[in-house]
C-alpha cells in the first residue's frame, strides 16, 4: 500500500504515517528494537520549551526555489523566519557565484478583523500580488494555525487562482499545531511539489541521480562524475523546470532520509524512480554501503568498487593521523534523527568515544518501509550501542544531559541549541553545511574542525564563567526524563 | 657635476622646450610664472602681456604642493604602466590618494577595480651616502615581474636629485634588457614653486618615450588633456562628428603611443596641458586648440568654432551652437534669477579657475574676487589668444585678484573681509579653511561637470543643491577655531607678500 | 628598511609632523620641499580614515617650501623668515621645527637656528627628520624626544598617581584618538591619572611639562616608545613599565590592568571592582550573541591573517584567539621593528596560547606579502585584518577583509577605538559586519 | 497593519516575548503553537543584528506547543502543566504568559488560569498577544502595560528617578546600547535613569521602582505613550514625550535641556555638562570636515530613510541639520496609529521648507521599492533594513542597515543615540559609502 496520495491536498502527519515520536530516554539498541517491533510509543512532556513547527521547514525548502514565490497566509509573526531564509538564499547564491537577491516571500498579514470575518480576499490579493511582483513559475501557499482555525478553504482559492494565472498554485498544509514533528513540514512541501510541479517523464535520464538535500555545498558531483553519474541536487537552489523533471532520473538518494523520505518514496511509487535504500553516506562504512546500494540501483557495481578502493587509499594517511590526535576524546551529538545517527558514526570512525546522542524526533520506519535503510540499526551494528534521548529541542533536558555527560566536544545541527554547550564551557560547533562531514574527504574535514574546536576552547571557558543559566538548581539535580509522562 | 651646474642653468628665451631633453625647464623660467600677486585681474593681464611680470615672494609661508605630486597623479592612472618613486617612503604619502582615485575612476568607467601600481625605492640614510641606483634596478625588475607593464616611469625626488643619482644610465640598461620604454620624470620637489611643473615633467616623459609617429591619421579624433572627470566632451564633439580622446588618466600605453594621430589637441585646462599640447604640435604637427577651454557660453562658442575650423566642420558647428544655446536658455534663466546678486569667489589653479569664473558669471553670480595658485605669463604655444584670465574678466577687469600658492592664512584673511555667499575651491583641504568661516565652500571634484552648454545647468543644479542647505558650514562655524592669531587677522591679507623682484 | 616597497604602510621620518599636529595647540614648522608636508598629511591623515587637518595640520602647516636657491646657498635665512612669521601668524603654544630631506642633506644648521629662538624664550624645538633617516615610527620618537630634551625641566615633586602613556602612534594608528581616550578611561578606572599627551583634552604643552612629575612611564606597544622611556629614565630617573600587547577585549585588558595595578602598587579591591564591572558588561554581549559565534553560520572565517603594525597584529591575534577561539594563519608584521625587538615579537606569536601558535613574517612590501599568502591553503575563507591595500589580496584568496591599518581608504574614522573592553565589542561588530555584508 | 506585506520589518504581537527576554531574569511563557516562539526569536533576536537568545530567550523559551488536541478540546490544562514546570525549572523573578493565535482563537481563558497562580503568590502576569492583534510594537506595549497593571504597587517617590520608555528591545537592534547611552546622558544631568530592560537594568527591582519615579520619559514617536498615560492614572507620575531619537549635538542638547527642565535640574550644571559633550563632539566632527567638504561633491547628496518614525526623524536631523545632506523621501515602517501620523509628519517638517521631503507610512517592501524606483534622484543613500540592499544596488546607490531586519550586521552594544551615537552613525554611513565607490 502507498502512503503517497496526490489526489488529496493534505497528507497524514508523521505521527500518523510513520508512528514517529518526540520523547524517549534509553539505549539506541532499545529504541531500534521498539521501532522494529512496532511497540514504540511517545511519552508526552508536561513541561515544555518552545520547539519548531512544520511551517518553518516547509517555507525553508520552498523559498529557496529560484523561480517560485511563497505566500504565507498568516499573521506577521509567522514571517519571523523570512529573514533567515533570505540570508540562506543570498548566501547560497554568493557561494554559487551568482548575484545575491532577496527571497520571494509574501505574508497576508492576518489581523483581528480577518480572524473574525475571514481573510480569503486577502489571500487572493496576495497571490495576485506575488504573481505581479515576481512573475514566478509557481506559487506556494503556506497555511498557518490562524488560517486553519478560522477555517479558510485555501485549497479552493488556490485552484481558482491557478485557473486565472495559468501557473501552478499549490497549497501547503503546514499548520503549526498539526504535528509535534516539524519534519512533517518537509513532507507537506514535497507533497505540494509532487502534486503540482513534477511531470511524468518525457525521457528517462538514467545517468542522472536525484540528491535530496538542503543548501550544503555540492560535494556529490565530484564523487558521481568519477563513475559517470550526474548529481541533481534538489530542492534548494533548483528551479521549477528542474524539479518538474525529477521523474526522469535514474535513482534518488538522500543526505538525510528523515528529510527526503516522502519525496523519494513519492518518486518511486508514482514514477518508478528507484530510491536508494541505505543509510546516508557518512563515515567509511556508511559511505561504502551507500555507494554500493547506489551502484546496484544504476548497475555500476564495478566502477563503484574501484571508486571506494581509491578513495579509501587517498584519505588513509591523514585519517590515521587524525585518529591518533582525536583518540580518547568524547563527543556528544544533537541533531535531527538520521543526520544525528550519521554524525555519531563519523565521530566513532574518527576514533572518538560518543557519550550519546540527542535527536529531535524518531521515525520507527520510513515511507518506503524498508528496514535496510535503518540508520539507527546501522549505527548500533557498526559502532556499538549508546545512550539516546529523543527530545524536540527541549533545551532544559539537553543541558541536564550535557552536565552529566561532560563531553570534550558537542556537535549540533539546529540553530539555537549549540549555545547551551558553550554556556557549559564545552567546545561546541554547529554543522552549518550538512555536507561538511559527508563521504570520505568529509571525514577529514570534520576531524580537522573538531581539532580546532578542542585545541582552543578559550571562548567557551570564558562564556561558562560569565553566562548565567535560566534553570533552577532543583532542576539540574533531577533526571532528564522527569517531565515525561507515561505513554497514553 | 656640481650642485651649482646642476641647477643653475641660465634662463632661456626659447618658450618651446627641447622635448628630447630629459629635464623640463621649470615654469618660472619657461613661462615666467609667478606665485605672488595682489591687484586687479586687468592689471595682471596687462603686466603679463608686457613681459614685466615679476615674482613677489612671501616671507612667511605655509606648505604647498610639489611637482612630484602632479607628475605621479597623471602617470599612476595609466592602466598598464607602473610608477616607481625613487625617494624615501614619505614621498609615497600620496599613493593612497592616487589609489582611491584609481579604484574610484575604474568603477565609474566599468573597469575591474584594482590597486594602482606604485612602488617606492624607500631611500634611507645609507643610500644618501653610497647612492641607491642598485635599488632602482631592483625596483624596475620587481615591477616588471609583478605587473608586466607596458611602460615604467621613474619619478625623481629631492633626495635622488640632491645626492645626484644617475637615473638615465640605469634606465638605458634596463630598457635594453626588458624591451619596454622606461622614462625618468624630473619632478624633484624643490626645483619649482609651481607644482604644475610636475605635469610638464610627466608629459615630457610621455613625449620622449611613449608617443610614436602617426601610423595613420584619425581625422575624427581630438585629444583632450584632462584629469579624471566624466566624459562630457562627447556632448560637444559627437554632434559635429568628432570623437574625444581623453588623456592621460585611465588610458593605456598603446592609446598614448597614438596621440600623434589625432587631428587636434585641446585641454580641459590649458595650464594642465600646455606642455603636451605644444609638444604634439611641434613634434607631430597636431594643431593645438589655442582658445581657452569650453566653459561658459562665449568660451564654448569660441572653442567649438576653432575646433570646427581646424577639422573642417564649420558647416555643422553653427547650427549646433544655436540649438544648444536655445535648448538651455529657459532653465538657465531660472537659475540666473535664483543666483542673482549672490557673491561668489574662486580659489583654484589657472586656467580652470578662470573657467569657473566665467561659468559663475554666466549663472548670474557676482564675482567679488578670485585667487589662483599661480599665474603663467604665457603658455608654451605663446599665443595671446589663449589668455584665459583675460577671457574670464573681459567684462570685469577691475575684479580684485590674487595669486597665492594655496596659502590658507591669506585666503582666510581675505575671505573674512569679502564674506562671499559661495566659494568655489579646487584644491584638497582648502575648503575647510573657508567652511570654518561659515561660508559655503564647494569643492569641485569633477572638473568636467560645468563643461559646455548643458554643463552650465549641471553645475547650477549641483550648486543650488548645496546652497539650499549650508548646515555643514554652520555646524563648523559654530564649533571651529582657526589656528591664526588675532594680530594676523587684523593685517591686510597680502601683508606677507614681498616687493616685486 | 631597505627593500623597495609596493603599497607603503608607513611613511618617512617627517611623518613625525602628525605627532605634532596631535598635540593640542602645537604648530609644526616644516623646513623641507614644498610637497613633503602635504604628502605626509595625505598619506597619514586624510587617506587614512579621513582624519583631516585638525587644528594646525593640512594646509595650515607653516613650511619653507625649499627651492633651488635654498639648496644651493642654504636655507637657514629662509627658515628664520618662516619662524618669524609663524610666531606672529600662528596661534600656538608649542612650535616644532621638522627638517625634511632637503635641509638635512644640504646641511642647514637647523638646530642652531631654532636654539637661538628658544634662548629668547620661544617654546620651540627642533627634530631632524629628513625622510631618508627612517620611518614615521622613528619620526614620532624623534619629535617626542626633541620636546623632552629641549624643553623639559626636572620636576620639583613626583606625582605618585601620574603615569605617562606611550602607546599607539597618532595618525599612523587610524584609531589613535579613540584608543588613547580608552586607555585613559581604563587607567583612571583603576585609580591612576593618565598623562595621554596626544589628542583631544590631553592638555597640550601643560601636560608635556608634567612628564617629569610622573611616577612611571607606561610603554603600551611592542617596541615603539621604549627609546622614549629610556631617555626619560636617564634624564629624570622615571621607572618604566613595558606591556607589549595592545589590550583588546576582556582577557587581555584585565591582564593589562592587573599588571599596571601591581606595578603601581594600587589598592587591590577598587581595581578588582572595576574589572568585574567591565568584564560583566563585555561578556553580557558575548553571551547574548553566543548562538551566533557558535553556530558559525555563513562560514565565519576559519583562520585569520593580520597584516599590520606589530602592535595591532599582536593585539588582535591575542583577542581573536582568546575571546572568539578563532585560529591564526600566517601573520604579517609591517612596521619593520628594529632587529633587536623581532625575537620577542616572534615569541609572542609562537605562544599565543597553549596549542595555538602562529607563523609571522616581517615585511612592508605588498608584493612579498601577497606571494607569501598565496602559498598557503585555506579550508574556509580566511579573514584578512589589514590595510585597504589588502582588499584585492583578500578577493584573490577568497577571504573576508576589514581595514584597520594605515592606509585606511575605505572607512571614515572619528572617535572609534578598539582598545579595552568596549573596543573589543566594537572590533567584533566590525569584523562580522564586514563578513555578513558580503552576502 | 492590514495590507499584504512583502519583506516585513516588524512581526506580530507575540513578539512581545522579546521584551520579556530583555528584562533581566524574566521568563516568558508562550501559550501558543510549537513554532511561534522560535520564529519570533529568529526574526527579532537572531537575524536582526544577531543579538542572540540571552538568558531566557531562543531555545530556552518556555511554551505549551499546543497541538491538534488542545485546539479541539482547549489548552488550559496544558498551560497549567507548563506553568507548573516553569515555576520549578526556570530560575526567574518574573513570569509573563503570552497567548498566541491558536489559543486566543479557540478561546482559552488564559487570563483566568494565570490569575489563579498570581493569587497563590507567583510573580506572574498575563498578556493577550495573539499574533493577529497587532505588531510586536503593540505586543511590547501590551506586556509592559500588563506588568504595570497586574504587578506594580504604589511606592514613595524617589527624587531624581526617571523611568525610561523608549526604543523597543530586539526590534531595534541597537536598543541595548541606546538605553545605556540614555542612562549615561541622564546621569550627566544628575538624574537616575530607571532602565526596565537590558544589562544595565536591575530587572524586577527596577520594575518595582517604576511607581516611585518622578518622571516618565517617553523617547519614542508613539510606543510607550499608553504606558505613560496608565502610570499617570495609577501613580500620578507626569511624563515627557520626546518623539525623535536624539542624534548629534544639536538634538541631544535640546533633548537634555528639555529633560532637565521637566526634572527641575539646576540649569548651570546642565549647561556645563552639555558644553563638555558638545566640545568633544565637535573636535571629531571638525577633524573629518575636510572629508565632508571634499567628498560631498560626488558622493550621494540625497538620502532616504526606511525606519521606525523616531529613527527617521532623528537621522534626518543629523544628516540634514548638521551635515547638510538633502532628504529625498522618508518611509515610516513601524505603522504608527493613524492619529499619530500628523504629529510624526511634523517631526520631519521642522528643519526648513526647502528640506521638506515626502513621508510615506508603509511597511511593504514592494511599495517602498516601487516608490524608490520612481522618485529617487540619482544614486541615493538608503538607511533602512537589510531588505533595501537590492534596490540600493539597482539604483546604483549606497546602503546602510540600521533597522530591522538586519541580516548583514552583528550588533553588540552599538548605539546611535546622542553625541557619540552620531559620531558612530557618521562613521558607519561614510564607511559603507567608501566601501562601495572604490
Amino acid at each position: 500500500m502507498s502512503l503517497v496520495n496526490i489526489a488529496h491536498s493534505n497528507l497524514p502527519t508523521r505521527e500518523q504515517r510513520l508512528g514517529s515520536i518526540v520523547s524517549f530516554e534509553g539505549l539506541a539498541s532499545e529504541l531500534a528494537e521498539l521501532s522494529r517491533s512496532g511497540r514504540l510509543q511517545d511519552r508526552p512532556r508536561s513541561f515544555t520549551q518552545v520547539s519548531s513547527c512544520a511551517s518553518s521547514c516547509a517555507i525553508c525548502l520552498l523559498s529557496l526555489i529560484q523561480d517560485a514565490a511563497v505566500v504565507n497566509h498568516a499573521p506577521l509573526g509567522c514571517a519571523g523566519d523570512f529573514s533567515m531564509f533570505n540570508l540562506v538564499n543570498r548566501y547560497g547564491l554568493v557561494k554559487r557565484g551568482q548575484t545575491p537577491a532577496n527571497a520571494r516571500l509574501v505574508s497576508t498579514n492576518l489581523n483581528e478583523s480577518d480572524a473574525v470575518f475571514g481573510g480569503s480576499q486577502k489571500l487572493e490579493q496576495a497571490i495576485r500580488d506575488a504573481y505581479e511582483r515576481f512573475r514566478p513559475k509557481a506559487i506556494f501557499v503556506t497555511a498557518s494555525c490562524a488560517s486553519a482555525i478560522t477555517g479558510e478553504d485555501i485549497d479552493a482559492i488556490a485552484d481558482q487562482l491557478e485557473e486565472e494565472l495559468k501557473i501552478p498554485v499549490a497549497t501547503v498544509h503546514c499548520e503549526g499545531f498539526r504535528s509535534k514533528v516539524w519534519t512533517t513540514g518537509f513532507d507537506v512541501a514535497y507533497h505540494a511539489i509532487l502534486r503540482k510541479i513534477v511531470r511524468p517523464p518525457e525521457r528517462r535520464r538514467l545517468e542522472v541521480v536525484n540528491v535530496i538535500t538542503f543548501w550544503g555545498e555540492d560535494v556529490f558531483s565530484e564523487l558521481f562524475n568519477k563513475v559517470g553519474l550526474e548529481a541533481n541536487l534538489v530542492v534548494p537552489f533548483a528551479d521549477i523546470e528542474r524539479i518538474a523533471r525529477l521523474s526522469e532520473s535514474g535513482a534518488t538518494v538522500q543526505m538525510c532520509s528523515t528529510l527526503g523520505t516522502y519525496l523519494a518514496a513519492g518518486l518511486e511509487t508514482i514514477y518508478g524512480v528507484p530510491e536508494v535504500k541505505a543509510p546516508p553516506p557518512y563515515g567509511l562504512a556508511g559511505t561504502d554501503a551507500w555507494l554500493r546500494a547506489l551502484g546496484r540501483a544504476v548497475h555500476k557495481e564495478s566502477e563503484i568498487e574501484e571508486l571506494i578502493a581509491s578513495e579509501h587509499e587517498a584519505i588513509r594517511p591523514e585519517l590515521e593521523d587524525l585518529r591518533q590526535q582525536l583518540k580518547g576524546l568524547t563527543g556528544y551529538v544533537a541533531a535531527g534523527s538520521v543526520h544525528g545517527h550519521s554524525l555519531a558514526s563519523v565521530l566513532r570512525e574518527l576514533g572518538m568515544n560518543v557519550a550519546g546522542g540527542c535527536f529531535w524526533h524518531h521515525d520507527p520506519k520510513l515511507d518506503h518501509g524498508d528496514p535496510a535503510a535503518d540508520s539507527l540499526e546501522h549505527l548500533v551494528k557498526e559502532h556499538g550501542d549508546m545512550p539516546v534521548s529523543i527530545c524536540n529541542k527541549q533545551a532544559y533536558e539537553l543541558i541536564n544531559q550535557l552536565r552529566r555527560m561532560k563531553p570534550d566536544v558537542f556537535i549540533v545541527r539546529h540553530p539555537g541549541m549549540a549555545v547551551w554547550g558553550g554556556k557549559l564551557g564545552i567546545p561546541t560547533f554547529l554543522v552549518e553545511d550538512e555536507h561538511f562531514a559527508l563521504a570520505y574527504r568529509g571525514l577529514l574535514r570534520f576531524g580537522r574542525k573538531i581539532l580546532d574546536a578542542v585545541n582552543n576552547p578559550s571562548f567557551y571557558k570564558h562564556l561558562a564563567q560569565h553566562a548565567k543559566l535560566p534553570y533552577t538548581e532543583w532542576w539540574l539535580q533531577q533526571g532528564p526524563a522527569t517531565f515525561m509522562k507515561e505513554a497514553e | 657635476m656640481s650642485v651649482e651646474q646642476q641647477f643653475c642653468q641660465p634662463a632661456t628665451d626659447n618658450p618651446v622646450p627641447a622635448s628630447r631633453s630629459t629635464s623640463v625647464q621649470i615654469r618660472e623660467r619657461r613661462l615666467g610664472s609667478i606665485t605672488g600677486f595682489a591687484g586687479t585681474a586687468g592689471e595682471l593681464v596687462q603686466i603679463a602681456r608686457s613681459g614685466e611680470l615679476a615674482e613677489r615672494e612671501r616671507s612667511f609661508t605655509q606648505v604647498g604642493t610639489c611637482s612630484s605630486f602632479c607628475a605621479t597623479l597623471q602617470l599612476s592612472l595609466i592602466q598598464d604602466a607602473v610608477v616607481i618613486n625613487h625617494a624615501p617612503a614619505g614621498c609615497a604619502g600620496d599613493f593612497p590618494m592616487f589609489n582611491l582615485y584609481n579604484r574610484y575612476g575604474q568603477g565609474k568607467r566599468k573597469l575591474a577595480r584594482q590597486n594602482a601600481r606604485l612602488l617606492t625605492t624607500n631611500l634611507n640614510e645609507q643610500d644618501t651616502i653610497f647612492g641607491a641606483t642598485h635599488k632602482l634596478v631592483e625596483a624596475i625588475h620587481k615591477a616588471h615581474r609583478a605587473f608586466h607593464p607596458k611602460a615604467i616611469f621613474v619619478t625623481a625626488s629631492c633626495t635622488s636629485g640632491i645626492i645626484g643619482e644617475d637615473l638615465e644610465s640605469v634606465i638605458e640598461e634596463a630598457e635594453q634588457e626588458l624591451g619596454i620604454p622606461i622614462a625618468s620624470v624630473n619632478c624633484e620637489g624643490f626645483r619649482s614653486q609651481i607644482w604644475a611643473t610636475g605635469w610638464d615633467a610627466a608629459y615630457n616623459s610621455i613625449l620622449r618615450k611613449i608617443v610614436r609617429p602617426p601610423l595613420q591619421k584619425q581625422p575624427e579624433t581630438i585629444n583632450i588633456i584632462t584629469f579624471i572627470g566624466e566624459d562630457y566632451f562627447s556632448e560637444l564633439l559627437q554632434p559635429i562628428g568628432l570623437k574625444p580622446n581623453l588623456v592621460v588618466p585611465f588610458t593605456g600605453v598603446e592609446q598614448l603611443e597614438r596621440l600623434s594621430e589625432a587631428s587636434a589637441t585641446a585641454h580641459m585646462c590649458s595650464t594642465l596641458g600646455t606642455f603636451l599640447a605644444a609638444g604634439l604640435e611641434r613634434e607631430y604637427g597636431v594643431p593645438e586648440i589655442k582658445s581657452p577651454p569650453p566653459y561658459g557660453l562665449d568660451s564654448t562658442d569660441r572653442w567649438l568654432r576653432e575646433v570646427a575650423t581646424l577639422t573642417g566642420k564649420s558647416a555643422q558647428v553653427e547650427p549646433f551652437i544655436a540649438a544648444e544655446r536655445a535648448a538651455i536658455a529657459p532653465q538657465l534663466e531660472i537659475f540666473r534669477q535664483r543666483f542673482a546678486g549672490r557673491k561668489a569667489f574662486v580659489a583654484a589653479g589657472p586656467s580652470h579657475g578662470h573657467s569657473s569664473m566665467e561659468v559663475l558669471q554666466d549663472l548670474g553670480f557676482d564675482l567679488v574676487g578670485s585667487c589662483m595658485f599661480h599665474h603663467d605669463a604665457r603658455l608654451d604655444h605663446g599665443d595671446p589668444t589663449g589668455d584665459s584670465l583675460q577671457a574670464a574678466t573681459r567684462h570685469i577687469p577691475g575684479l580684485s585678484y590674487g595669486v597665492c600658492n594655496k596659502q590658507a592664512f591669506e585666503l582666510v584673511n581675505l575671505l573674512r573681509r569679502l564674506q562671499p555667499d559661495l566659494v568655489i575651491v579646487r584644491h584638497p583641504s582648502l575648503a575647510l579653511s573657508v567652511a570654518k568661516l561659515g561660508i559655503p565652500a564647494i569643492f569641485v571634484d569633477d572638473e568636467h561637470i560645468a563643461l559646455g552648454y548643458r554643463g552650465l545647468l549641471r553645475y547650477a543644479h549641483k550648486l543650488s543643491n548645496w546652497l539650499v542647505n549650508p548646515a555643514l558650514e554652520r555646524t563648523l562655524a559654530r564649533s571651529s577655531n582657526l589656528p591664526y592669531t588675532q594680530w594676523w587677522l587684523s593685517q591686510p591679507p597680502f601683508a606677507m607678500l614681498g616687493e616685486p623682484r | 628598511m631597505s627593500a623597495t616597497v609596493e603599497q607603503p604602510r608607513q611613511f618617512c621620518t617627517l611623518g613625525g609632523q602628525q605627532s605634532v599636529v596631535a598635540i593640542e595647540r602645537a604648530i609644526p614648522i616644516v623646513h623641507g620641499g614644498p610637497g613633503c608636508s602635504g604628502k605626509i598629511f595625505g598619506g597619514m591623515s586624510f587617506f587614512n580614515g579621513f582624519q583631516g587637518s585638525g587644528y594646525a595640520g593640512g594646509n595650515a602647516v607653516p613650511g619653507t617650501n625649499s627651492c633651488e636657491k635654498d639648496i644651493v646657498f642654504g636655507g637657514e635665512q629662509r627658515l628664520r623668515e618662516v619662524i618669524d612669521g609663524a610666531l606672529k601668524v600662528m596661534d600656538g603654544d608649542l612650535f616644532v621645527v621638522l627638517t625634511g630631506c632637503t635641509a638635512d642633506l644640504v646641511g642647514d644648521d637647523t638646530a642652531t637656528v631654532v636654539s637661538e629662538y628658544r634662548e629668547r624664550g620661544v617654546p620651540i624645538v627642533h627634530a631632524s627628520t629628513g625622510g631618508f633617516k627612517g620611518y614615521n615610527h622613528l619620526g614620532h620618537e624623534l619629535v617626542v624626544k626633541a620636546i623632552i630634551e629641549q624643553l623639559l625641566e626636572p620636576a620639583k615633586a613626583i606625582h605618585p598617581k601620574l603615569v605617562n602613556v606611550w602607546s599607539v602612534i597618532p595618525y599612523q594608528d587610524t584609531f589613535w584618538a579613540g584608543n588613547l581616550s580608552a586607555i585613559r578611561e581604563h587607567l583612571e578606572g583603576i585609580g591612576l591619572e593618565a598623562n595621554i599627551l596626544f589628542g583631544h583634552d590631553s592638555g597640550g604643552l601643560a601636560a608635556w611639562k608634567r612628564i617629569p612629575e610622573a611616577a612611571f612611564n607606561l610603554v603600551l606597544s611592542p617596541w615603539v616608545g621604549l627609546s622614549i622611556a629610556d631617555v626619560l629614565r636617564q634624564r629624570f630617573g622615571t621607572p618604566v613599565l613595558h606591556y607589549p600587547v595592545l589590550p583588546i577585549g576582556a582577557v587581555e585588558t584585565t591582564r593589562f590592568l592587573r599588571t599596571v595595578a601591581e606595578f603601581a602598587q594600587l589598592p587591590f579591591q577598587p581595581v578588582e571592582d572595576f574589572i568585574v564591572k567591565k568584564e560583566g558588561h563585555f561578556y553580557h554581549f558575548l553571551d547574548r550573541a553566543a548562538d551566533f559565534f557558535m553556530e558559525m553560520r555563513w562560514d565565519l572565517p576559519g583562520r585569520f591573517i593580520n597584516i599590520s603594525d606589530s602592535i595591532y597584529a599582536l593585539g588582535i591575534s591575542r583577542f581573536l584567539v582568546n575571546e572568539l577561539s578563532l585560529h591564526p594563519a600566517q601573520q604579517v608584521v609591517t612596521d619593520e621593528p628594529p632587529e633587536e625587538h623581532r625575537e620577542a615579537i616572534r615569541r609572542h606569536f609562537a605562544e599565543l596560547k597553549e596549542k595555538v601558535s602562529a607563523e609571522v613574517i616581517f615585511s612592508n612590501d605588498s608584493d612579498t606579502i601577497s606571494r607569501q599568502l598565496h602559498k598557503q591553503g585555506y579550508d574556509l575563507p580566511p579573514l584578512i585584518v589589514g590595510s585597504s591595500w589588502d582588499r584585492d589580496l583578500a578577493r584573490e584568496i577568497g577571504g573576508f577583509h576589514l581595514s584597520i591599518a594605515m592606509p585606511v581608504m575605505d572607512r571614515l574614522v572619528l572617535d572609534r577605538g578598539y582598545v579595552g573592553y568596549e573596543g573589543g565589542l566594537r572590533l567584533i561588530e566590525d569584523i562580522y559586519g564586514s563578513v555578513l555584508g558580503t552576502y | 497593519m492590514s495590507t499584504i506585506l512583502q519583506h516585513p520589518r516588524h512581526l506580530c504581537a507575540l513578539g512581545g516575548q522579546q521584551s520579556v527576554v530583555a528584562i533581566p531574569r524574566a521568563i516568558p511563557i508562550l501559550h501558543a503553537g510549537p513554532g511561534c516562539g522560535f520564529k519570533l526569536h529568529t526574526g527579532l533576536g537572531s537575524y536582526n543584528g544577531f543579538q542572540g537568545g540571552c538568558y531566557s530567550g531562543g531555545a530556552a523559551l518556555v511554551g505549551s506547543n499546543v497541538g491538534e488536541k488542545e485546539i479541539v478540546f482547549g489548552g488550559e490544562q496544558r498551560l497549567r502543566d507548563v506553568i507548573d514546570g516553569a515555576l520549578k525549572v526556570m530560575d526567574g523573578d518574573l513570569y509573563v504568559v503570552l497567548s498566541g493565535c491558536a489559543t486566543d482563537l479557540v478561546g482559552d481563558d488564559t487570563e483566568n488560569v494565570v490569575t489563579e497562580y498570581r493569587r497563590q503568590g507567583a510573580p506572574i502576569v498575563y498578556a493577550a498577544t495573539g499574533g493577529f492583534r497587532g505588531s510586536n510594537l503593540h505586543g511590547h506595549e501590551t506586556i509592559v502595560n500588563a506588568i504595570v497593571d497586574q504587578f506594580l504597587t504604589p511606592q514613595a517617590k524617589i527624587p531624581g528617578l526617571v523611568n525610561v520608555w523608549s526604543t523597543v528591545p530586539y526590534h531595534d537592534p541597537f536598543w541595548a546600547g541606546n538605553l545605556t547611552a540614555i542612562q549615561n546622558l541622564l546621569a550627566g544631568l544628575g538624574l537616575r535613569a530607571n532602565l526596565l530592560f537590558g544589562p544595565d537594568s536591575d530587572g524586577i527591582e527596577s520594575w518595582r521602582r517604576v511607581p516611585a519615579a518622578e518622571l516618565n520619559l517617553v523617547v519614542s514617536s508613539w510606543t510607550g505613550l499608553s504606558t505613560a498615560q496608565l502610570l499617570n492614572e495609577r501613580h500620578g507620575t507626569p511624563w515627557l514625550h520626546w518623539p525623535t531619537l536624539p542624534i548629534g549635538a544639536k538634538e541631544t542638547s535640546r533633548f537634555a535641556r528639555a529633560v532637565a527642565d521637566a526634572a527641575h535640574v539646576d540649569s548651570q550644571l546642565t549647561q556645563a555638562f552639555l558644553e563638555r559633550q558638545e566640545h568633544r563632539y565637535h573636535y571629531y566632527f571638525e577633524r573629518a570636515a575636510d572629508f565632508f567638504l571634499e567628498f560631498r561633491w560626488d558622493l550621494p547628496s540625497h538620502y532616504v530613510t526606511v525606519t521606525d518614525a523616531f529613527y527617521g526623524s532623528g537621522i534626518s536631523r543629523l544628516l540634514s541639520g548638521e551635515l547638510g545632506l538633502l532628504p529625498s523621501c522618508h518611509f515610516i515602517t513601524d505603522q504608527p496609529p493613524t492619529e499619530q501620523h500628523d504629529a510624526i509628519q511634523q517631526q520631519f517638517a521642522v528643519l526648513s521648507p526647502e528640506l521638506e521631503a515626502p513621508v510615506t507610512f508603509t511597511a511593504d517592501g514592494d511599495q517602498i521599492t516601487a516608490e524608490l524606483r520612481e522618485n529617487s534622484n540619482s544614486a541615493p543613500l538608503i538607511l533602512g533594513s537589510a531588505w533595501e540592499r537590492d534596490i540600493a544596488a539597482e539604483l546604483g546607490g549606497c546602503h546602510l542597515s540600521i533597522a530591522s531586519p538586519m541580516m548583514d550586521r552583528l550588533v553588540a552594544n552599538g548605539s546611535y543615540f546622542g553625541y557619540d551615537g552620531a559620531l558612530r552613525l557618521i562613521e558607519d554611513v561614510y564607511s559603507s559609502i567608501l566601501g562601495v565607490v572604490q
